[in-house]
């Protein structure tokens, strides 16, 4: 049990960490990547879950986190190259043609 | 029997519409004019017809009520459209379709000319109509009907010129300050009706009705609200204090509707409610010396102001708004009869000393013409010396003003002197009786000085007209003159209707046949002020004094104004150069218009215009409008939330989350 | 034919469909076109009128199932009775004279405008004829679009701010009223009723507490709708902006969706709330009459003036209704249909002067009398109806209501509002006064023709009605008493045993004794 | 302290220095590489855990795909170095909002009660049938549907991103 | 662990994904045709598509009242599912018919459209009708990744780009959160599948922490989609900067999704909380009614106008979802389906009146719209006073469901507070009336070609909008036998 709340913890603290970037960060590329570490995080909880648990449920949900993580940066990196392609940069700053 | 009552209200509603409707087609001025007038002769002709009838009657039986159609009806709420037949409206209808006729015929000759004629007569018409439906409504609220219905003549008729703004103004104060009466009436209608059945479950306004259940009315209390109700109605119609300023104004309309509506039918209207109602009044005392003490001022005020008054019309007018005063002072002190008495006989002189007016007007008007002068044709100023060219007009102007000065042998005198005597010897009152008698003999005084003075100052000495117009002045053509002859006749004769008791005994038991007349009518009156006030006995050797002392009184007022005007012209001068203020005041009439503009018409237009401004305007709107632009303004912050730049709105999920989390982890 | 009330209703839809494949250029055509739908209307609606029994009854009724899903059911259910028989033929007589009065006023978009006036028409019928609180509802909102259309493209300078706040005013009042709806339905399904039909709901016991809430919420609506001081500020702003025909229905016809709705729904559902809400209605009412009365006084507008005016008679018809007596009610109902006609034919004459001179303002004008005499002979009649002269129509009502709520609780509310009589007279005759009379000096104003036929063919029937109705109010009253009676059964609360009986209710006089007066003893000496 | 626990403790704070460097390092290449070695340290708690099939699909498809997609991606864009905007309002909030989410976390993580369930996967288990075995068993026949979907998920992303990074239309 | 493989075929059951497969198919095959399709003539794609939609949409409508699953329990095919997959179906047709008019305008008109299309509604179906989180999750980024490509599928435009790369990281980030939620509702519970989770937390009495929290995130990851207050902020700015048809296809379609399986989770696996949630949801559909409506009112851009609408009315069906009864839940159902309709009806208008570079795309440039294309503004008209809830209008009856929802579960003041700002909403959407008909045209309107797609577009959008409001009777039984299989 107590292993299990470590895992939970440390993944917590990824989690956050991860969060702390998408927050702070103003490169596009380095928020998605923070992105990525949350959902490391999330990952990581699932598989301590699943070992836990002793079903494999939660580690499939990770294969296909993984999967999706991959189809996401696929567009993801892909969209920022269109952004760049106009604006010159990947900064969100220059994301700000629509406020208001 | 009395199934053809409906006609007499008809026949003046059919000239209305004909001449309303028709008459701009019709444009020939006699067959106008004598639409409207024979129109009004065919009421009286039905009217006389309906007096002999009743008079056949047996005198308990002389209360007929003919019901036309229903009016309304909703709840135990009904009034019907039906005419009540006894001696009073009898006689108010003899004296309206009478007098009315007279003046209509005067008009034809008088309004030749005008543009609008047909406007003119249709309106004198619908006057009429309304007039008698006033006088022979068997309800409060049929009534009213008329009540309102001449209220709304006299303004069309007063805003006749309505190209001047005087007129229309004039017309507007008549029909608002008319208005304020009515509130009263209508109230006094809504509690009579709602105390009647809530008390005794009688659910009725029908005069008939109410009067055979007076009995089960208290004495005071809601009864003097009532009448107190009322009495505003009458003051407002019959221009008593506080309401009487519209009445001088009125003259702005033409001279006949002057004579008609403001001198001999509409503004007695009032005295007739009262008689109408006398059972109410009489059971309380406190309204009573409410009207008499109203009626006794309005008769002493109006008086002063009489005196200094340069407009003739504006004299009469005030002598009408004093005599009106004396027919409420007789009301007051319940001599009902006698206040009757006084309307009729001050009918006949009144009307005939507005149309007697009205010729010299017209005279003076044309003979200012024609060399072009703008000087006004209506003031006494410019006039004097008209004896010699109008003969005829100047003996019937003069037969009224005696009679109006109550000079013995004349209408008037017996009528006022009725008056004074009751005032002083009816004990209602108590000892308010010497003021009153005071009040009332000082206005006499009075009444009789400006009348004289008015003569005076018209007829006799030089004529002060403009320069080469006095040979253009001339008698009226016999149209006019003629009902001036008939009125002036009835100014003297119409008080031997009336004879006091103590006359008619001179003349070997003459009796006082208004008085037997009239008795049905106010038997219950009478009887209740029987029940209740002790008569002091009185001697004949006072009365006799008392009818004495006031001839004395209208000699020196006569007196007085020969003095002044007659023989030494020149003392008014100095008079009113030593009591500049005084005379000032009084020619201003007291400044009471100005005091009720500037206590109630001001504060009015500046609340409307403070609560539009200010309320509607600012609050109200400046509520709704807050909220909108707040919304709005809110809007416009909120928008600027939504920066554009992606890590504030991560940071809005973020923190949308930690919050939620945060709450139910809390929790 | 039992289906008359829907063919009246969606007679004018008939009329839109058919005005939309004319081409917009034929305005002749459109004219027409929409003239002879609102005759057509009018004359299917007689048959109603002639066949109506004078009884208490919902007649002409027509129910069949329209929506059932979840716990709602809606009924398409319509009828009329006394209390709405009146309004729908105010409807439909006074839709032709709009339809008229813009014949040549409105120039642009007549298609549009046409098929507006028609819509709106629909939406009126339906809202007076709904015995289903949905349906109802469903009409009451419908009116509001073409109204808003009307207001805001064929209005004056500041008509968008105008047809914006009378849409948002009314909405905000109708939004709650839905949501008292709801809760009425609910509370409803509690009890067993399954449908939305407004006579099952007459028989709901709702506790005190709950009536509070929910006729609040009716009574915002309606009190917007009427609309009510304080919140009648939309009103002034709506009739100015808006082209004649606009302010001629708003005025003869849509504020009466307000009184109407306190008739038919607030009171007779919600009889103890009306009960405790009466002081402060009646409050109101007076306000409004004594408020509007002092600010028209004042205005400069013609048009805003008569806005005022209306808020100010429909003071008096909301102090009627809630006097909850017979007299009271009737007269309140007698002055809607009072108001439809003058207020009406007042902003008809309003509109007939400012097609000429293309002004409101009454300094503008003055000594029209002499160049108009006709328009002068008319105006005066319509004002002297507008201020209750007796023998017009205006009278009846107003006196009845006074004489109603004199008798009920509101003694002293009559007691004020009936100095409202002398404040008609002081703005509308210093309006008249200052329009009419005078001299003629202003250039333009010398050269205006007198009304024409079309104009007087207008205003005939108005006339002619404010005599009828002044002179023999009878026939309309009888119609609607019985309907009013059950009104006021429904609504009335009698009053508690221990609390001090002033009033005896609905005295019947020829069933209750009479003390004969010679029984009574005389005070004698 | 066994030493499994120890190793833990080790593997932790790389993973926490080396998450941290991702979200402070000035130059987006230093964060992906630092994101790669969270990544491995990842893998290692998967080993850890039994699920050795699950480190392997780590690597090759965090480290190995998508980091080298990122990688190729910051290069191709030629990024340089954060352009340094002032920003600490927006850096002290996310710091803070950051350390609430973590302490929220960890109070809610450690108060709940994760189900007790004991199902049949134990190590003995994962020892005898193998990790890889006993997934797609279970992947191909409870969760063939969501294996499906992924083939139209990348599908739709690869179309999508070959939309996207098209050259500019002309 | 053996496989029993015919075991297996059985409880397969394709059935239950048919509409899935057809358009997955009619997807890729449209990849291929697209090809050989020249650029000019891409509209034949939309027809191809809209056949597969239909055919899809028709499938689905078969399987009305048999409520299978498939797929061992993963996915279902029920009245839930199908009312929600007509309304994508809808929402998708109409989508795709006024994109080949705006593509071709805006010069961007590649094929690849339609199939992203066709994907994100199968994303969408999958939400309806998936029964696991996995397959709830799945078709959630099936969904977004479509959609991130059609946001910034005009690559050539800023906007565009702005609007791919901010929905993108956002959703990335939302789907953070979703999927720690769903870790922890699987920790608390043990399994993926609702109906398991149903059973578990069903016994739980009190309801373990974990789960609740895990709840809640999974909530703000739905609320994401649906644009709740506060996870709302990206709404403005990627509808504004998506393409016009992308935007009204985004503003329909994931929302009905995400509803779709937001219901299901909480009806179905968490009612044992409702307490707890049903609150919540009060919180926010206030505070999305309100921050939507207000923002609205001072937008000039008519598609940002309507996104904070559409924030606005997400919140009245929150209203819906807060009472959680069968009148409100019925009333989200019938709510998303005529907002489809009227939504993307009203953006069909703005993609017609718009012009290339999405320029005149403020409501000043609907000024004088009466009377130059009278018919095309009263049908503007009618889409706008059915999103301010006027009668006779579908958007009445949804909103009248809504409300009466909330009234019956006794969140009376919730009613109250939709309904004040349902009435503050109404002037926003007068001033595009008053800018249609009560200004005149500051300059001439471009002639404004009303393609046969569009045309039917607008036509089906209309009697959409109009037919429900007046007999509503039938969409709304049909509304209440969806939800009556998760309540």
């Amino acid at each position: 049990m107590d292993n299990l709340t470590n895992y939970l913890l440390v993944s917590a603290v990824l989690f956050s960490i991860g969060t702390i970037g998408v927050l702070t960060r103003k490169n596009a590329i380095v928020m998605f990547m923070c992105i990525e570490l949350m959902l490391n995080a999330v990952n990581l909880t699932f598989v301590a879950l699943s070992r836990h648990l002793g079903n494999l449920d939660g580690q499939i949900f990770v294969f296909f986190i993984m999967t999706v993580a991959a189809a996401e940066a696929a567009v993801g990196l892909a969209l920022f190259i269109a952004f760049f392609n106009n604006r010159e940069s990947i900064d969100v700053d220059d994301a700000n043609l629509m406020k208001w | 029997m009395f199934d053809n009552v409906w006609l007499i209200p008809l026949f003046p509603l059919i000239g209305f519409l004909i001449n309303g409707l028709l008459g701009k087609k019709i444009k020939n001025e006699t067959v106008i004019g004598s639409i409207g007038a024979f129109a009004v002769l065919c009421s009286f002709i039905v009217s006389v017809m309906t007096f002999l009838k009743l008079i056949g009657l047996p005198a308990e039986e002389r209360v007929i009520n003919v019901k036309i159609f229903t009016w309304i009806t909703a709840g135990h709420f009904n009034a019907d459209v039906a005419f009540l037949i006894d001696p009073l409206s009898c006689l108010m209808l003899l004296v309206v379709t009478g007098i009315g006729f007279l003046i209509h015929v005067y008009s034809i000759g008088y309004m030749h000319g005008e543009e609008g004629f047909y406007r003119f007569f249709a309106y004198l018409n619908l006057f009429v109509f309304s007039m008698l439906l006033l006088v022979t409504g068997n309800n409060l609220l049929l009534m009213f009907v008329g009540w309102e219905g001449v209220g709304l003549c006299s303004y069309l008729l007063i805003g006749y010129y309505f190209h001047k703004k005087s007129a229309g103004d004039a017309g507007k104060k008549a029909f608002v300050m008319n208005r304020v009466g009515d509130f009263g009436f209508l109230l006094g209608t809504f509690t009579l009706f709602w105390y009647m059945g809530q008390t005794n479950n009688i659910w009725t306004i029908q005069f008939t009705e109410l009067a055979k259940n007076a009995n089960l009315l208290p004495t005071g209390g809601v009864v003097t609200v009532i009448t107190l109700c009322f009495f505003l109605g009458a003051t407002g119609k019959s221009a008593q204090i506080p309401l009487y300023t519209w009445l001088p104004d009125a003259m702005e309309g033409p001279t006949p509707v002057s004579a008609l509506i403001h001198a001999a039918t509409m503004v007695t209207a009032g005295v007739y409610m009262i008689g109408r109602m006398s059972y109410l009044f009489i059971r309380s005392p406190e309204t009573m010396t409410v009207v008499a003490l109203v009626g006794g001022c309005t008769a002493l005020f109006a008086a002063t102001i009489g005196t200094a008054q340069n407009d003739i019309k504006r004299v009469l007018a005030y002598s009408t708004v004093s005599q009106l005063g004396y027919m409420f002072l007789a009301m007051g002190v319940g001599a009902f009869t006698a206040g009757i008495f006084h309307l009729m006989t001050h009918a006949f002189f009144k009307a005939c000393l507005f149309l007697g007016s009205g010729a010299v007007i017209h005279s003076m008007h044309g003979a200012l013409h024609h060399v072009h002068s703008h000087d006004d044709a209506q003031d006494m100023r410019n006039m004097g010396g008209l004896r010699k060219h109008m003969p005829l007009t100047f003996l019937t102007f003069l037969i009224a003003t005696i009679a109006i000065a109550g000079i013995p042998g004349f209408s008037g005198f017996f009528s006022k002197d009725e008056i004074l005597w009751q005032a002083f010897s009816n004990p209602l009152h108590g000892d308010l009786n010497i003021v009153l008698w005071g009040m009332g003999a000082c206005a006499a005084l009075l009444t009789a000085f400006y009348m004289f003075r008015l003569v005076f100052m018209t007829f006799f000495g030089t004529c002060r007209i403009k320069e080469g117009a006095e040979k253009h002045l001339h008698e009226s053509p016999m149209v006019i003159v003629i009902p001036l002859l008939v009125l002036a006749l009835l100014s003297i004769l119409g008080g031997y209707l009336g004879l006091p008791k103590l006359i008619g005994d001179l003349f070997g038991g003459v009796p006082n046949y208004l008085d037997q007349y009239l008795e049905p009518v106010f038997a219950n009156a009478n009887q209740y002020m029987l029940a209740h006030v002790h008569p002091e006995q009185h001697s004949h050797t006072l009365e006799w004094g008392m009818m004495a002392a006031s001839v004395v009184i209208a000699l020196i007022g006569i007196s007085i104004a020969a003095l002044l005007y007659l023989i030494n012209p020149e003392l008014p001068k100095k008079f009113t150069t030593a009591f500049p203020a005084l005379h000032r005041a009084v020619y201003n009439k007291w400044y009471i218009d100005e005091l009720y503009d500037f206590m109630i018409v001001n504060p009015c237009k500046a609340l409307g215009r403070f609560l539009w401004k200010g309320f509607d305007v600012l609050v109200v709107d400046g509520v709704v409008n807050g909220v909108a632009s707040t919304v709005m303004a809110f809007g416009g912050v909120i928008r600027y939330m939504q920066s554009g730049l992606i890590y504030n709105y991560a940071w809005s999920m973020a923190l949308g989350v930690v919050a939620i989390v945060a709450y139910y982890v809390f929790k | 034919m039992s289906n008359i009330l829907s063919v009246m209703t969606f007679l004018p839809i008939l009329g839109v469909l058919l005005l939309l494949f004319i081409p917009k250029e034929s305005k002749g055509t459109l004219r027409g076109v929409a003239m002879l739908t609102t005759i057509a209307t009018f004359a299917v609606s007689l048959p109603i009128l002639t066949g109506f029994q004078t009884n208490a009854d919902f007649q002409f009724v027509e129910n069949v199932p329209w929506i059932a899903a979840g716990p709602f059911a809606m009924r398409y259910n319509i009828g009329i009775d006394g209390i709405s028989l009146w309004l729908v033929m105010l409807t439909t007589f006074i839709m032709p004279i709009a339809v008229l009065s813009t014949w040549t006023a409105v120039e642009e978009k007549v298609k549009e405008y046409m098929i507006c006036l028609l819509l709106l028409e629909t939406g009126m019928l339906g809202a007076f004829i709904s015995l289903d609180l949905f349906l109802f509802y469903i009409f009451w909102e419908v009116m509001l679009i073409p109204m808003y259309f009307m207001i805001g493209i064929w209005g004056g300078k500041n008509r968008i701010y105008a047809a914006l706040k009378f849409f948002i005013y009314t909405m905000v009042g109708s939004m709650l009223m839905l949501v008292a709806l709801i809760y009425l339905y609910f509370l409803g399904t509690k009890a067993g009723i399954t449908d939305f039909s407004l006579l099952h709901f007459f028989d709901l016991k709702i506790d005190p507490a709950t009536q509070t809430w929910l006729f609040l919420a009716f009574a915002f609506a309606f009190a917007i709708k009427v609309p009510m001081f304080p919140l009648h500020t939309w009103l002034p702003d709506a009739h100015t902006e808006a082209p004649t025909a606009g302010s001629v229905i708003l005025a003869a016809i849509l504020l009466k969706m307000g009184t109407y709705g306190y008739v038919r729904f607030a009171m007779p559902l919600f009889p103890e709330a009306t009960h405790r809400f009466t002081p402060l209605i009646a409050t109101l009412a007076v306000i409004g009459i004594i408020y509007a009365a002092l600010v028209a006084m004042v205005q400069e507008d013609v048009k805003k003036l008569v806005a005022y005016s209306s808020v100010a008679h429909l003071g008096f018809v909301m102090l009627g209704v809630f006097s909850l007596n017979e007299q009271g009610v009737t007269g309140g109902m007698l002055q809607m249909l009072n108001h439809g006609i003058s207020t009406g034919a007042l902003f008809l004459i309003v509109g007939f002067i400012y097609e000429r001179r293309h002004t409101r303002l009454i300094t503008d004008f003055g000594g029209l009398s002499k160049q108009m005499p006709i328009f002068a002979t008319i105006f005066m009649i319509v004002t002297l109806s507008s201020i209750g002269l007796p023998g017009t129509n205006g009278f009846v009502g107003e006196f009845l209501i006074l004489i109603g709520s004199f008798e009920s609780s509101l003694r002293w509310y009559a007691v004020i509002a009936s100095s409202g009589v002398i404040f008609a007279a002081v703005y509308m005759l210093w309006m008249f006064q200052r329009v009419m009379f005078g001299e003629l000096d202003n250039p333009k104003n010398q050269v205006l023709a007198d009304l024409n036929l079309r104009e007087i063919a207008i205003m005939v029937p108005l006339v002619v009605l404010i005599f009828v109705m002044g002179v023999y109010p009878n026939p309309f009253i009888e119609k609607m008493t019985p309907s009013v009676m059950k009104v006021i059964a429904k609504a009335r609360i009698e009053p508690v045993a221990t609390a001090k009986v002033v009033v005896p209710v609905v005295a019947q006089p020829e069933v209750a004794p009479v003390q004969p007066a010679a029984e009574q003893p005389v005070t004698a000496h | 302290m066994d030493i499994s626990s120890i190793f833990f403790a080790i593997v932790t704070i790389v993973a926490v220095v080396s998450a941290l460097l991702v979200v402070t390092c000035k130059n987006p290449i230093n964060s992906a590489l630092s994101l790669v070695l969270t990544f491995f340290c990842l893998a290692t708690y998967y080993a850890m855990l039994d699920a050795p099939f699950m480190a392997a699909v780590q690597i090759i498809v965090y480290a190995g795909a998508i980091m080298v997609l990122i990688v190729f991606t910051i290069m191709l864009l030629n990024i340089r170095v954060d352009a340094n905007k002032k920003h600490v309002h927006q850096v002290a909030l996310g710091t803070v909002t950051g350390i609430v989410t973590l302490l929220l976390s960890v109070l809610f993580l450690t108060r709940g009660k994760v189900a007790m369930l004991a199902g049949p996967v134990t190590s003995d288990v994962i020892n005898q049938i193998g990790h890889t075995e006993l997934i797609g068993a279970v992947m191909f026949t409870d969760f063939l549907l969501p294996f499906e979907v992924t083939s139209i998920l990348l599908l739709a992303a690869m179309v999508g991103a070959v939309i996207l990074a098209k050259k500019k239309l002309s | 662990m053996e496989i029993n493989v015919a075991q297996l075929f059985q409880t397969i059951n394709l059935a239950t994904i048919m509409p899935e497969i057809i358009l997955s198919v009619v997807g890729m095959a449209l990849l291929l045709v697209n090809v050989f399709v020249p650029s000019k003539s891409k509209g034949y794609l939309a027809w191809l598509s809209l056949a597969g939609l239909v055919a899809a949409g028709y499938t689905a409508a078969c399987g009305w009242g048999q409520n299978v699953d498939g797929f061992s329990g993963s996915v279902v095919l029920d009245n839930f599912a199908i009312f929600f997959k007509l309304i994508f179906v809808i929402a998708a047709g109409l989508a795709v018919l006024i994109s080949d008019q705006y593509m071709e305008r805006e010069g961007c008109n590649q094929g690849e459209l339609y199939p992203m299309v066709l994907f994100t509604t199968v994303g969408m179906m999958l939400m309806a009708s998936g029964t696991d989180m996995m397959t709830i999750f799945l078709g959630l980024e099936l969904m977004s990744i479509s959609l991130y490509v059609l946001a910034g599928f005009n690559r050539a435009n800023v906007k565009s780009n702005e609007s791919g790369l901010k929905y993108f990281l956002l959703g990335a980030f939302s789907t953070g959160f979703l999927l720690y939620g769903m870790a922890l509702v699987y920790g608390a519970t043990g399994y993926t599948r609702i109906a398991k989770i149903a059973a578990v937390a069903s016994q739980m009495g009190q309801p373990d922490i974990l789960l609740l929290i895990g709840a809640l995130l999974i909530l703000t990851g739905f609320a994401f989609k649906i644009a709740i207050v506060p996870f709302h902020m990206w709404t403005p700015d990627v509808y504004e900067g998506a393409p016009t048809p992308v935007t009204a296809l985004m503003s329909a379609g994931p929302k009905a999704a995400a509803f779709a399986a937001f219901l299901r989770m909480f009806l179905v696996a968490f009612p044992s909380m409702k307490a707890d949630w049903s609150d919540l949801l009060w919180i926010l559909a206030v505070l999305t009614m309100t921050v939507g409506n207000i923002t609205a009112l001072r937008q000039d851009n008519i598609k940002r106008m309507l996104a904070y609408s559409s924030i606005a009315h997400a919140g009245y069906a929150l209203v819906g979802f807060a009472a959680a009864n069968t009148t409100g839940t019925s009333g989200i159902l019938f709510y998303m389906l005529s907002y489809a309709f009227m939504n993307i009806g009203a953006f069909a208008i703005v993609v017609l009146v718009a012009k290339q570079g999405e320029t005149n795309g403020n409501v000043q440039d609907f000024a004088g719209l009466g009377h130059k294309r009278p018919a095309l503004a009263a049908i503007m008209t009618l889409f706008l006073f059915s999103l301010a809830g006027i009668p006779p209008t579908a958007g009445f009856i949804g909103k009248f469901y809504l409300f009466s929802g909330a009234v019956e579960a006794g969140y009376i003041w919730l009613a109250v507070i939709g309904v004040l700002n349902s009435a503050a909403s109404a002037y926003y959407y007068l001033r595009v009336m008053v800018y249609m008909y009560m200004k005149p045209a500051e300059e001439e309107f471009g002639w404004v070609s009303l393609t046969a797609p569009v045309s039917l577009a607008l036509l089906v959008s209309f009697l959409g909008t109009l037919i429900p409001g007046v007999v509503p009777s039938y969409l709304l039984q049909l509304a209440q036998a969806a939800v009556k299989v998760i309540s």
